[in-house]
Order: structure tokens, then C-alpha cells, then sequence
């Protein structure tokens, strides 16, 4: 068996409490900047995963592994809507020839 | 060095390609000109959709020599050598038909041991040809071993022309009139091995693929085409009769005492890739009992015909014989004589129907001689056949056809 | 000390390959730097003992998500130049509104650091350390979490229909093609 | 040879085409047609179902320079399944205007006969779907296998024919 | 932590990379040998005394080759599809149990790196990004053979990965541990779980042959379609590195079958043995394991032909799937019934 | 024409192979993986040579590499006609370096029996050749005797050939670029 | 199609059996044949240390032979240069002068004979064409070489030397025309 690496009192949890918002941000700010929906979707991953790691913290902080339990949901609900978005992505390629988020306003005409 | 190669020549695109060119689901793939498929070199044009193929555009004569045009400058005998070069794989078959048209031109009789004598070369190396052609459909499936059983085979086949002729793959064996010497004693030893062995050797071959499935998976369905379109295509050979069709030269207009013999003639259904691979397999064990038939009723008697206008003179009646003399200058420079007219003959060649059509002014080299190359007319399918299936199935068609890239581009 | 060094040293490559997803101009560059982010956040997983949630994190992000990217990437074969640039003023807005939402997120974070001490709770350190191991995880996902995990599986069988059905193209499409 | 084929033969494309000229003097039957004739002639030995020359063997032609006015000569091998016979059909076409009709729309596998006897010899098939070179390259500005062009290449450098006076 | 322990598994680690790496570059000169030998031939025969210096031969060339790049295509990327080729087939070694503990200088040993106790999980997470390395290498070299190559390379591991993970629950379900060294352990003498679990095992061996790249599931590199497949615009170490790659997964993956189905380093009779000498029969046997499935793998290339695109796509989907799934039902039945769940 | 190097001269201006050039030497010539560019019946025989009987496979040579970016030697096997040229220069442009080229045959090398208006009249009008094979075909025997020549070549050869001015000329009156040049 | 020959047989209509869909026994029973091979003997022959042996007519490089008193057989008649489909022969003849009645057997001389041995085929027509028995092709291969010009191939290479006859007995007795 493995033994446990970080115990609980070496365990800073503050530095978590700063990296996933981080993280989150920049997922963020990548969803704005990038007109590439593959990339954006992209983004959207690396948000979710940033919750998945404050999740993970805090749970492993408190001694819950109901934590545990949300994070691997999450990872169910991310794969299946990476799925999804990317044969939707797939289809609006195939009709406007391109994956930017600008040929979606083409849809309204 | 400028003026061989135009430097302004568009350069035939070669499969290094970017993916640039893809556009969407769309690719245009280069089949060729250096493909590890194309077993010699020719190029198809692919437009795919992922694995599927939508279309298919065929260039050839690559490897064009000009061998009608270089028949028209060279004498008779000579061109026995330029036939070996058509479909290198069963080169002693192109050889004969050769010997034999000019034989049908000059009206000569041939005795019976020369015709069976042809008839086990030219089974030979119909066994030698089909046996490449299913080695390599292996090797393009992906069984690499099935490559080098029966090329063994093959080499036991290069021992016997060379005992016969003095050549492994281009034979330039036998001469007009009949054969340069007899068998010798060491072939008749090495004949009887072979016909020993290899029934065995070339059953071990086939276990290995004929009944295997995913073999069968590879091959069934791939690249089929119809007997009606064959027909239309002018297919002729092994493909035509994958389709169904029993066309075979040797039976509708026998040559070289092919009627003597008791042989049937194999046929597919669906005119695919098992097919034309089941249909050489058999191919193989009719040549074989052919060989047995002919090896056994041997007729005695002279390995050549009394052709004095094409058959060089013995060299003691050269040296002892003016008149003999005589006829070796002028059958070596050419100036028999020689009747003018045209002559259509066709041998049942490893691909199927191999044609020369021959016509002479009386002069020292044919007027005009045309070779019906049954590669080149039925590789014209090759689109038809493979549109619509995979590239993996275009590598299979294209290796269970047989195209020969000396016969195809002359 | 070691440990915290570690994962500071982690999380500063985390920032910065996230960072270069969305910074790097060619999207299956940004795929791997994806990868590469997962890989660190997995890391840190580990740290933190959780190594099955690590692993799975692994498996279904880098090696399923990330690889259905990177494929869908290579089918579309986008030029480089096919994404077109954001104006410097969007871009300058975007990242101030992301520096001000990170502001609101650190500041409301921060409120939530609460001193709930592990030797206040009922569970021993060796229990709080296994938290992470598949067995407990086990336990609880099919006790407690039994209804959320089989509505899952529907879930995913939803995706599945949906997504073949969005992929698939029409028939008289194809025989434009 | 079976006489009844040949006989049959000659009054069925008699009837309809008087001018044929028939030759059994080659080893297969032959008739020679004009040009504009060709197209239907073979149309009718594939169709009539006496005779059913269904397969094409080969076609070709022959460059004859003294023959002024019909130096080309196409031919045309017939083959019938049901009587086992091959039949000729031949036309002549001078070279400055060298046109005949194809007959891919009867045959598919004569379209790269025809390209390669235009390749060759320069005939021009009307109607043809892809009537380019297929063996030589494209931008080749002459057809090698009329009589008069050289068969050699011109940069061989390792021969000598000062000696036997090569042709 | 002590740093004798660190040396230790530093010690280990460089070891078992050198012996990957010797057995991947030795195991091409075997399939060659095996090759010839199938073939009728001798194989290799000029480089040293039988050719064995054939693979320093091969290597010594290959660095020295020039190192080309493609025009146009992506240099981050192409450099790194190797790189990440070679590192997943490396990485797996670390959780693979060797043997069982020895006795050096008065310290207990473990012969494995360390003992993952979702080890299982991992090799699966190693396998499912080994699929990265030919993608971004095919995809970078800016061919479209290459693009096919990795096309098929990428959904053919992601397809067959799904059966290999099924096929292995079952192994999980009787051990009741996702921990290899569990999983050995678990077999201990002729106990091995091949007797159990056969239709397990032959599932497991295909998707490994297809995870490998092997024939006959070689359709990512087949060279009578597409040249090279991913590898075509490789040139020098860069290609070695792809062909090194595919060698040690190959040992990599035969080590795993040996463990999960063949007992590890477990062998009949091991009882009459203990310390050192036991730990070193036991290796001796799990190598004699591998090797044995190295052979057999080979022996399969240089036998059959190889499955069409979407052939394997069916048998992979529509064959192996389904008799994993029904295999994983019966086991997890059996195992409930034998419980008294019933 | 043709050798791509004149081994008396590299050795003749003093210029020494080290140790490190004969073991580098060594190890190519045992290990070069050939490029087959068989368009006809010297194919056959190549494939001929590659079967059990021959066995190429002793040198080290059974891995045939398709693509030119792996290959280190071109086997040119069979008739290059003038509408061929351009392959296979390209061909040989893209193969990576250090490159031979075997000129199997005598239609590749010389034009053979094919002194027609559409062959070309030797592959060394194209590419640089490194070894003619005579024969038509050649006997498995002699495709052999050549790959020993080329690797009697490669022994002798120093690492840095394709530096030197005379390998740079003659790749210039083939007009052919060397690329990655460092 | 009916059948044209009445000898037609349908060979791969075998339907796949279930045994035969199930892919393993196929595979099992290549492998055994494999198997079987891979402790067969080898079949190779080690080239450069194992020679094969050649048919006795095998026609490999030429010689230009000399009678039993040594005197050179070739009378430069040009008939082998004529022969030639690939025209690789060339040669000058010249008159034999007196005092050379020991090197030349009849009047005329080749004095330059060559082979290009690159644009040779090996077809024997030479050999055939030869009316005084001067040329004939051996069971020798042709060396490969470097240089494009050393395959040229004068009367030094061709003639054989007196020291070192080439036994052609064996070729001749198999290959005489005439002796049935």
C-alpha cells in the first residue's frame, strides 16, 4: 500500500484556495479571447477541472470522501458533454465549413 | 542534363504530398508513382472520404520501352529477347508465342516433343507467374511469410530454365523451330523432385490463407467485378474467369498440342479478390497436372522443327558445309527468306490472352507487330472495381490483377 | 516542507501550461498543453491522495476527452490561419474582467476558510488519509451515490444517442460528395 | 476455318455495307470498310445475332508512308464467343486528317486502345471521352511509331555504328 | 524519508530501463531471427558472430542519420510524438512486480518501483495516452499517409482500450484488488488465473496486440498501403524511437499478461525455495514468461494477414466487446453465488 | 560520373578515417535499410534475392523502408523511362542522408537492350549512382556482390562526406539541393 | 455465360463453415506450419562464402576462346555484333600479318573486340551467331564496379589467357546443336 503523501498537517489548503481560481480565470479568459469553439470547449474542460481539484482539496481537507464522489460526477457530466459539443461543432463544420463562433450569427439568417 | 529531363516537365506528384490539399472529408490521395502496392510503378489518383474511395485516376507508361517500335528494327530472332521483357513473370510463355506466330507465319511443322516440350515450360512458368501474383495478394494482406514459400517454390522453377536455357527470369529459352538443346539429364532429375515436392509445398501455402478468415474477410468483396462487364472490358486469363467466364486460349483455339491434354478450367463467381486467388490456386494444380500428362507421354524424337529459314545450322556443318554456311550468315544477318503476310496468334499467357499480331513485308524485321498485352487493356477496370471500397481493398485488387508494369506499358 | 514545496513547484507549471492553452495559436497545441494541465492537476490529486479520482482523471480527460479533441482537430484539418484574431481591445477587456472575476472568486474564497479542525470530526488520521483510496470511494458510490451513478449511465447513454445522431450525416449528403 | 461463319459473315455485312472488300487470304477473315463505315460495321457484327462478335481482342493501326492518301491503316480483332472465330475489320485513313469514329461507346476497354494508338500514331478518335496521351508523356510534340521518326534516343553515347553500318 | 530507499528505487529504476530497453532492442533481432527462421533463412548473420551486434548496428546508423524535418509542419510536435511514444511504453515498467522481496546488504527489497495500489487503473491510463505519441507524430508530419496512419491508430487503441478494460474486471472481480502485486500474489504456485478466466485472457492478449500495434492489427504503419503509416516522414532517432517504442510495449505488454493471467513470477513448486534464491527463480520465470509471449506475438506477425479497417472495427465492437461483457457477467455471477449472495 | 566520392583522393589529401568513422562506417554498411524503386523484371529478381535462397536479410538489409526519409540506400531496379526522371530524382531528394544508390540492371543502368526514344539512357543522367550491377536481370548473386561494393563504399567512407566540396559539386551538377544544411 | 469449354469448374463458392468463422482454428493451423518451418533446414545459400552451383549452361560473362595451339578463334566477321539485340558488340577487324600465324587462326583479327557488359542481356545470341566458335558465354557473373566505363570490356577481359583456359567442354556437349 502506498503510503498517504500528504498528511493533514502538512497540507496547505490556502495555496489551493488560490491556484483553482487561477485556473478557473484563465479557463475564463481563454472562453472570451478564442474564437475557436473547439478551443473554447476546450476551455470549459479546464474550468470544470479546476473545480474538480478545489473539490478535491477541500475534501481531502475535511476528511469527506463525498468530495470524491462530486468530482467523479463531474468527470461524467464533462466527458458527456464534451461529446456532445464536439458532434455538435462536427455538424456546424460540415454545414458553415468553419469552427468559428462568428459563422454561428450565419445560423440566424 | 537539362535536355533529358525537361526541367519545365510538371513533376509527376510522388505520395509526399502535404495533407493541405485536404479539403474537409475529401483527400486526394497519390497512389503511386512509388507505392509499396504498386508492384511496378503506375500511379492512381485516389479521392477518398475517409477510408472510402470516391474516385480513382489512372496514369501509366512509366516504364515505356517503345517494344513495338523496337520490334520494327530488330530481325525475328531477335525479338524473342523483347518478349521476355512483356510480363517478366512467365517470360518462357511470351517467348513461345512468339516462336510460335512466326512458326504460323512461315507454315512450319513443328514436331510433337518440341510441343510438349513448350508445353511443360510454358506451364512452368504459368505456375511461376501465379505463384508470384498469390505470393504477393499474401504479402499485401499482410502475411509476410506467405511471400517466401512460394517463392522458394519459384527458385526451383528459375533452377529448371536454367538448366533448360542457361537464364533465371528473362529466358530467352527455345528458338524458332523448336529448342536451342535438349533437356538435359540434370533437368529431367530436377523435373521429377519438383513434380515430387512441390504438390506438397504449394498445399502447405494455400492452408495458410485459402480457408483462413480473416483472409477470406480481406479478400471476399474486394474489388469484384461482373462477368458482363469483364466481357466488356475485354478482360481475358485469370480475371476474366474469377468472374465466371471459361475463356481460356488453350482450349478455344488450342496451340502447341494443348488438345492433347486433360485439364479443366477453374472459375470464380463474383469475379473479386478471393476469386482471382482461388482461380490461380487451381490454376496452379491444373498446370502441374498438365506437366505430369505431358512430362509422361514425352514423344521421342528431335528437340526442334526443320525450320532451316529461322534454326541455325549445327556449328560442326558450319565449319564442314559451305551451303550451311551460307544459311547461318544469312539467317543471323537476317536475310531469309521470309513471306510477306499477317498473322494473328494468341497464347494463353500468364495474364491471359497474349496476342502478336504480326505483319511482314518479306523483310528483315516485321513490318509491324503489335502486342495484345492483356495487362494493359483490363487495367483500365482498375477505377470501375475500386470505387466505392476501402484503400486497403484497392492495394488487394490492384495485386490480385496481376499488372505487370513491363506488359502494361510496353 | 518537501511536499508543500512540490506542489507550489506544481502549481506554478499548472498556471503556466493553462496559460499556453489558451495562449497558443494553433488548437492542437492548445490540445497538449490541455494534456500536460490535466497531467498537474492529476498531480496534485496525487499529492493530496487521491489517487484513484488521479488516475480517473487520467484516463477520462487526457486519454478519452482529450484524444476525441485532438481527432475531431485532425478531421477538420484546420489551417493555422483559419481562426481569426480578437480585436486588442476585446482581448484587454476580456482579461480585465477576468482579472476583476478573480478578484470576486479569491475574495469570496477567502470567507471560506474555516477552522474546522480534522480532530474535531468523528473520523481518525488513518481514515482521513484513505479518503481517497477506491475502496471507500467504492462504499460510497454504491451506498450512498447509487441513484446519482445509474442516472449517469443514462446520462452517457443519452450522450452516446445524441452525439451519433448530431455525427451522422444525411444520406443524400454523402452521394453529393 | 468453318465455311458456313464465313459465308454468313460476308452476306450479313455485304447487305448492308456493298463496299466491304473481303480477304481470307490471312489467317483470320478480313474485310476492309471505309472509315465513315467503321463505327456501324462493327456495331453490326456485335449486334447481329448470328454473328455476335461481342469481344474486342485488340485494335491497332499501321502506318504504311508509300500508300498516299490512306497511310494509316486501323484494324480492328473481332472475337465471337459463339462461333469461336475472330474476324478483321480494317479502314484506311490518310494521315493529314487521321479521324475515325470510337467505338468506346460499344466497347469500354477500346478507350485505352485508342489512346494508345492516338499515343502512337496520332489517330484521332471523334467522340472519344479522354483522348490524350496515355503511355508517353504529355508534352510529346511528335507520334514514334509512325515510320518516320527514329527509334533510338538521341544521347546514347556507348555506341559506335561506324562499324556494320546499323540501321 | 530515507534516502536509502531513494538510492534503492533509483537503483531499480535505472536498472529496469536499461533491461526494457536491452529486451526491446534484442527482441528486433529475435523477430528478425524468428522471421528468417519461419522463412526458411538464416536471419542476420554478418553483424558479429550470428549477427548479434545487428540492433547496435541499426542504432549506431540511426543516430547518425540525417534528422530530417518535414516543410510545413508542426517542429514542437513532431518532436515530441516520439518522445511521448517512447515515455508511455517506458512508464508502465514502474508498477510491474518483478519478483518478490529480496535481501541486499541487510535491507528488504522490493523488485518493483512502487506498488500503485490502483495499479490496474494506471496501466490503463498509460495505455490510454499512449495513443498521443502517433497521433501528434502523424498529424505532424504533414502527410496525408501519415494523417491516415494516425487516424487509424488513434481509433483503433481508443476502440479496443474499452474491451482490454472489460476483459480485466473479471481479473479484478477474483482478486478483489486493483493492485498488481495483490494480483500476483493472488496466484500463487500453478494457481494461475488463465485457468479461470481463459476467455478473459484471449480477449486481453488481441487488445493487447492491437494496443501494441502488432500484427494483425498492424493497419497504423502497414506498408503495403500507407508506406509507413505515421512513421513516413521520420527519419534517424526520431523513427527509432516509434519502432523502439512499439518493442517495448510489446515486452511491457507481455509482462502484463504474464502477471494478470500467467501468475507473475509465481511457478510451480516455489514453495521448496525461499529468500534470495526463490526472488531470483521467480524472476527467472516471469522472464521466461515474457518471453515466451514475445515469441508468440512474433510468431502471430509473421503467420497471418492482417484485418481490414473496418474488420477490426467489428471485431473489436461487435466480437470482443460483447464476449467481454458476457465473460464480466458470468464471473461477477459466479463470484456473487460463491459469496451466497444467493 | 557515378562514385560519389573518389576514395583515393579523400585518402590521398591526408585525410585520415578515424576510429570513430570505421566503427560509424561499420555500423552502416551492416545495417542499411535499402529504398527498392523496382519498376520491372530486375524487380522480380531483387525480390529474388530477398527470398530464402539469397537471403538479404544477412547484411541487415530485409527492412525495406518505402519511405525515402528512412532508406540509406536506393536500389533502382528495372527500366526508368524519361517520364520516370522526375520520380525518381525526387525520390532521391528525399531520402535523408547519408544516401547510396544501386543501380541494379542493365536497363537502369545503361538503358540495356532499350535504346528507344523513351527510356532513359542510365539512372546517372538523373541521380548519382554509387554501384552498377550489370546483368539483365542480374543474378541474385550479383545484387549481392553490388550491396557488398556499397558496403565496402560505406566502410571506407568519412562521416562527414556530405561537407565536402566535392560531394556539394556533384550534387550540384545534378541540381540537386542539399537541404537542412548546418 | 454458358460455358464455353464444357471443362469449367466453380472453385471458391465454399462457404465459409462455422469452425472457419471463428478464426482460431485457421490461425492455429497456420502457425503449426510455421512452426513446422521453423525447425526445417535452411534453405539459404551464404553468397559470398557458399557459391551456388550454376546450370553448366549458364550464360554469364563471355569469353573469347583460343584454340588448342592458343591462337585466338575470332575471325572479326561481325556476325555477333549483328546478332546482338542489345548492340553492345563492337569491333575492328584487321588483317592478320605474317609472323602472327601463332596468335590468330584465320586471316582477319579482331583487333579491338568490345562488350559493353552494361548493355548486355545475356541472351546467347552471340554465342549462337558465331560461326567459328570464338565467343561463348560462361558460367562466370560479371563483377559489379564503381565506374560506368569500367563495364566496357576489351580484348584483355574477353580473350581468355593462355595460362587460365575456361573449360567450355561442358557447355558445348550440352548445348551442341545437332547431337540428338
Amino acid at each position: 500500500m502506498m503510503p498517504a503523501l500528504i498528511t493533514h498537517a502538512e497540507f496547505s489548503k490556502e495555496f489551493y484556495l488560490f491556484l483553482c481560481p487561477i485556473l478557473f480565470t484563465i479557463g475564463a479568459i481563454g472562453l472570451m479571447i478564442r474564437k475557436n469553439m473547439i478551443v473554447m470547449l476546450m476551455c470549459i474542460e479546464l474550468m470544470l477541472n479546476s473545480v474538480n481539484l478545489l473539490l478535491v482539496s477541500f475534501g481531502n481537507f475535511f476528511g469527506q470522501g463525498d468530495a470524491h464522489i462530486f468530482v467523479f460526477f463531474i468527470v461524467v457530466v464533462a466527458a458527456a458533454e464534451a461529446t456532445v459539443g464536439l458532434s455538435i461543432i462536427l455538424m456546424a463544420f460540415r454545414n458553415l465549413r468553419s469552427i468559428d463562433v462568428d459563422m454561428f450569427k450565419k445560423l440566424n439568417n | 542534363m537539362k535536355d533529358i529531363i525537361k526541367e519545365n516537365t510538371k513533376l509527376a506528384p510522388s505520395f509526399f504530398d502535404s495533407k493541405e490539399s485536404i479539403d474537409g472529408d475529401i483527400a486526394t490521395i497519390n497512389f503511386g508513382p512509388s507505392h509499396p502496392a504498386t508492384h511496378g510503378i503506375f500511379q492512381n489518383v485516389l479521392r477518398v472520404d475517409g477510408e472510402k474511395i470516391l474516385s480513382s485516376e489512372q496514369t501509366v507508361g512509366y516504364i515505356h520501352r517503345a517494344f513495338e517500335k523496337l520490334a520494327e528494327r530488330r530481325p525475328y530472332n531477335q525479338i524473342t529477347p523483347i518478349t521476355d521483357r512483356l510480363n517478366y513473370c512467365s517470360s518462357p510463355i511470351n517467348n513461345m508465342g512468339w516462336h510460335m506466330t512466326v512458326e504460323k507465319l512461315i507454315g512450319a511443322e513443328i514436331p510433337k516433343r518440341v510441343e510438349y516440350m513448350r508445353v511443360i515450360i510454358m506451364e512452368l512458368a504459368r505456375i511461376a507467374d501465379h505463384l508470384i501474383c498469390n505470393s504477393v495478394v499474401g504479402v499485401d494482406t499482410g502475411a509476410l511469410t506467405s511471400f517466401f514459400y512460394p517463392f522458394n517454390q519459384r527458385e526451383k522453377i528459375y533452377e529448371l530454365y536454367e538448366e533448360v536455357c542457361g537464364a533465371r527470369l528473362t529466358t530467352n529459352i527455345g528458338r524458332i523451330g523448336g529448342f536451342e538443346r535438349d533437356f538435359s539429364p540434370e533437368f529431367h532429375a530436377k523435373l521429377k523432385t519438383f513434380l515430387k515436392t512441390f504438390s506438397k509445398e504449394f498445399e502447405e501455402f494455400d492452408s495458410m490463407l485459402a480457408r483462413n478468415r480473416i483472409f477470406m474477410d480481406r479478400t471476399k468483396g474486394a474489388g469484384p467485378i461482373s462477368a458482363e462487364r469483364a466481357l466488356e472490358y475485354s478482360f481475358s486469363g485469370p480475371n476474366l474467369r474469377a468472374a465466371g467466364v471459361d475463356y481460356d486460349i488453350r482450349v478455344m483455339k488450342p496451340y502447341s498440342s494443348y488438345e492433347d491434354f486433360d485439364f479443366i478450367i477453374p472459375v470464380g463467381v463474383n469475379g473479386d479478390t478471393y476469386d482471382r486467388f482461388m482461380v490461380r490456386q487451381e490454376e496452379i494444380r491444373q498446370s502441374l497436372h498438365i506437366i505430369n500428362q505431358a512430362y509422361k507421354n514425352l514423344p521421342e524424337g528431335s528437340y526442334k522443327g526443320d525450320v532451316p529459314d529461322f534454326y541455325l545450322p549445327a556449328k560442326e556443318d558450319v565449319y564442314n558445309n559451305m551451303e550451311a554456311l551460307i544459311y547461318h550468315f544469312k539467317i543471323v544477318m537476317g536475310e531469309t527468306e521470309i513471306p510477306a503476310g499477317e498473322i494473328y496468334h494468341s497464347v494463353e499467357g500468364g495474364n491471359g490472352e497474349l496476342g502478336y499480331y504480326l505483319i511482314s513485308d518479306g523483310g528483315r524485321t516485321p513490318y509491324r507487330l503489335q502486342f495484345r498485352r492483356p495487362c494493359f487493356i483490363y487495367y483500365q477496370a482498375y477505377p470501375e472495381m475500386i470505387t466505392g471500397s476501402t484503400i486497403s481493398d484497392a492495394v488487394l485488387t490492384m495485386s490480385s490483377m496481376n499488372i505487370i508494369a513491363g506488359e502494361l506499358d510496353a | 516542507m518537501t511536499y508543500e514545496l512540490i506542489s507550489y513547484i506544481l502549481g506554478g507549471l499548472t498556471i503556466g501550461s493553462a496559460l499556453m492553452v489558451i495562449l497558443s495559436r494553433h488548437p492542437i497545441r492548445s490540445v497538449m498543453y490541455l494534456v500536460i494541465t490535466f497531467f498537474f492537476i492529476s498531480g496534485h490529486m496525487v499529492l493530496m491522495n487521491a489517487q484513484f479520482l488521479a488516475i480517473v482523471n487520467v484516463i477520462v480527460y487526457a486519454g478519452a476527452i482529450m484524444v476525441l479533441f485532438l481527432f475531431v482537430l485532425m478531421l477538420l484539418n484546420l489551417n493555422k490561419e483559419s481562426e481569426p484574431k480578437m480585436s486588442i481591445a476585446s482581448q484587454v477587456a476580456a482579461i480585465i474582467s477576468g482579472g476583476i472575476f478573480l478578484l470576486v472568486l479569491l475574495a469570496a474564497l477567502s470567507e471560506s476558510i474555516l477552522p474546522p479542525m480534522p480532530q474535531q470530526m468523528s473520523k481518525s488520521i488513518a481514515d482521513i488519509q484513505n479518503e481517497g483510496l477506491v475502496q471507500n470511494l467504492g462504499q460510497l458510490l454504491f451506498s450512498k451515490y447509487i441513484v446519482p451513478f445509474e442516472v449517469s449511465s443514462i446520462l452517457f447513454l443519452a450522450a452516446m444517442v445524441g452525439s451519433v445522431l448530431l455525427a451522422k450525416r444525411e444520406k443524400q449528403n454523402t452521394e453529393e460528395l | 476455318m468453318n465455311d458456313s461463319v464465313k459465308k454468313s459473315l460476308e452476306t450479313i455485312v455485304k447487305d448492308k455495307f456493298p463496299e466491304a472488300v473481303f480477304d481470307y487470304t490471312a489467317d483470320e477473315p478480313s474485310f476492309t470498310i471505309s472509315t465513315d463505315n467503321m463505327h456501324s460495321s462493327i456495331e453490326l457484327l456485335k449486334s447481329n445475332a448470328e454473328l455476335s462478335f461481342q469481344y474486342l481482342t485488340l485494335l491497332g493501326a499501321i502506318h504504311y508512308p508509300e500508300r498516299t492518301g490512306e497511310e494509316l491503316c486501323m484494324v480492328y480483332h473481332l472475337h465471337s464467343w459463339k462461333h469461336n472465330q475472330r474476324v478483321r475489320v480494317k479502314a484506311y485513313l490518310p494521315i493529314d486528317n487521321p479521324c475515325i469514329a470510337t467505338i468506346t461507346d460499344l466497347f469500354i476497354g477500346a478507350n485505352w486502345l485508342e489512346r494508345e494508338t492516338y499515343d502512337f500514331f496520332g489517330v484521332q478518335f471523334i467522340g472519344h471521352p479522354n483522348l490524350k496521351r496515355i503511355l508517353n508523356e504529355d508534352d510529346m510534340d511528335y507520334f514514334p511509331m509512325r515510320k518516320e521518326y527514329h527509334l533510338e534516343d538521341g544521347t546514347r553515347e556507348d555506341k559506335d555504328d561506324r562499324f556494320f553500318g546499323r540501321f | 524519508m530515507d534516502t536509502a530507499l531513494i538510492i534503492e528505487k533509483f537503483v531499480l529504476v535505472v536498472i529496469l530501463f536499461l533491461i526494457s530497453l536491452g529486451i526491446a532492442a534484442y527482441s528486433t533481432y529475435f523477430e528478425r531471427k524468428l522471421a528468417a527462421w519461419i522463412q526458411d533463412r538464416v536471419g542476420p548473420d554478418r553483424a558479429g558472430p550470428f549477427g548479434i551486434l545487428q540492433p547496435i548496428a541499426d542504432g549506431v546508423k540511426m543516430f547518425l542519420k540525417e534528422d530530417f524535418t518535414p516543410q510545413n509542419s508542426d517542429k514542437w510536435l513532431f518532436i515530441i510524438g516520439p518522445g511521448i511514444a517512447m515515455f508511455t511504453a517506458l512508464i508502465t515498467s514502474a508498477i510491474i512486480p518483478w519478483g518478490p522481496d529480496i535481501t541486499l546488504f541487510g535491507r528488504t527489497m522490493s523488485l518493483q518501483v512502487t506498488d500503485f495500489n490502483v495499479g490496474v487503473l494506471y496501466i490503463f491510463g498509460v495505455v490510454s495516452i499512449g495513443v498521443y505519441g502517433i497521433m501528434i507524430g502523424g498529424w505532424a508530419s504533414n502527410n496525408k499517409y501519415s494523417l491516415f496512419g494516425a487516424i487509424r491508430a488513434s481509433s483503433q487503441m481508443i476502440s479496443y482500450e474499452l474491451a482490454m478494460g472489460i476483459s480485466l474486471i473479471t481479473i479484478v472481480l477474483m482478486s478483489g484488488s486493483l493492485s498488481l502485486t495483490d494480483i500476483v500474489n493472488k496466484q500463487h504456485g500453478m494457481d494461475w488465473n488463465i485457468w479461470y478466466q481463459p476467455i478473459s485472457f484471449l480477449v486481453f492478449f488481441i487488445c493487447s496486440l492491437a494496443e501494441t500495434n502488432r500484427a494483425p492489427f498492424d493497419l497504423p504503419e502497414c506498408e503495403s498501403e500507407l508506406i509507413g503509416g505515421y512513421h513516413t516522414e521520420y527519419s534517424s532517432m526520431k523513427l527509432g524511437l516509434f519502432l523502439f517504442s512499439e518493442y517495448v510495449a510489446m515486452f511491457v505488454s507481455s509482462a502484463l499478461m504474464a502477471i494478470l493471467f500467467f501468475g507473475g513470477y509465481n511457478f510451480p513448486g516455489m514453495d521448496a525455495f525461499s529468500g534470495n534464491l526463490l526472488a531470483l527463480l521467480c524472476v527467472v520465470a516471469f522472464f521466461a514468461k515474457i518471453f515466451f509471449f514475445i515469441f508468440v506475438i512474433m510468431w502471430i506477425r509473421w503467420t497471418i494477414p492482417r484485418f481490414r479497417f473496418d474488420q477490426l472495427m467489428h471485431l473489436g465492437w461487435k466480437t470482443l466487446i460483447p464476449i467481454a461483457i458476457i465473460n464480466m457477467l458470468i464471473t461477477g455471477l459466479v463470484i456473487a453465488f460463491n459469496q451466497g449472495w444467493f | 560520373m557515378g562514385k560519389i566520392e573518389d576514395l583515393e583522393a579523400i585518402n590521398g589529401a591526408g585525410y585520415q578515417l578515424t576510429t570513430l568513422d570505421k566503427a560509424v562506417g561499420l555500423a552502416r554498411a551492416n545495417s542499411m535499410w535499402p529504398l527498392p524503386f523496382a519498376t520491372s523484371c530486375c524487380g522480380i529478381e531483387f525480390m529474388a534475392t530477398m527470398g530464402s535462397n539469397y537471403d538479404l536479410s544477412r547484411f541487415g538489409m530485409e527492412r525495406m523502408s518505402f519511405s525515402p526519409r528512412q532508406a540509406d540506400l536506393l536500389i533502382v531496379a528495372g527500366t526508368i523511362s524519361k517520364k520516370l526522371g522526375p520520380v525518381l530524382k525526387q525520390v532521391y531528394e528525399q531520402m535523408s542522408e547519408p544516401k547510396w544508390v544501386l543501380s541494379v540492371g542493365a536497363c537502369a543502368s545503361s538503358g540495356g537492350i532499350f535504346d528507344t526514344y523513351s527510356v532513359l539512357q542510365g539512372i546517372d543522367r538523373v541521380i548519382p549512382v554509387d554501384v552498377y550491377v550489370p546483368g539483365c536481370p542480374p543474378r541474385p548473386e550479383q545484387i549481392i556482390d553490388g550491396v557488398m561494393k556499397i558496403h565496402e563504399l560505406v566502410k571506407t567512407e568519412s562521416l562527414r562526406r556530405r561537407y565536402n566540396d566535392e560531394y556539394k559539386n556533384l550534387m550540384k551538377t545534378y541540381n540537386i539541393e542539399l537541404k537542412n544544411d548546418e | 455465360m454458358e460455358s464455353l469449354s464444357n471443362r469449367k469448374k466453380v472453385v471458391s463458392d465454399k462457404p465459409m463453415t462455422f469452425v472457419e468463422s471463428l478464426y482460431l482454428p485457421a490461425i492455429f493451423s497456420g502457425m503449426m506450419v510455421t512452426l513446422k518451418h521453423m525447425f526445417k533446414r535452411r534453405k539459404t545459400i551464404k553468397y559470398p562464402e557458399e557459391q551456388r552451383v550454376f546450370a553448366p549452361v549458364y550464360r554469364g560473362m563471355h569469353v573469347l576462346k583460343r584454340d588448342e595451339q592458343g591462337r585466338e578463334n575470332c575471325t572479326a566477321c561481325g556476325l555477333c555484333a549483328v546478332a546482338c539485340p542489345a548492340e553492345a558488340i563492337t569491333m575492328v577487324a584487321a588483317e592478320r600479318e605474317k609472323g602472327e600465324e601463332n596468335l590468330y587462326r584465320e586471316e582477319k583479327y579482331a583487333e579491338i573486340y568490345e562488350i559493353n557488359m552494361l548493355r548486355c542481356i545475356f541472351c546467347g545470341l552471340c554465342e549462337e551467331a558465331c560461326p567459328k566458335e570464338a565467343i561463348f558465354l560462361t558460367d562466370r557473373i560479371v563483377p559489379t564496379e564503381y565506374e560506368r566505363n569500367e563495364f566496357i570490356y576489351g580484348k584483355d577481359m574477353l580473350v581468355e589467357k593462355l595460362d587460365k583456359r575456361i573449360d567450355i567442354t561442358k557447355r558445348q556437349d550440352t548445348g551442341k546443336r545437332g547431337a540428338v
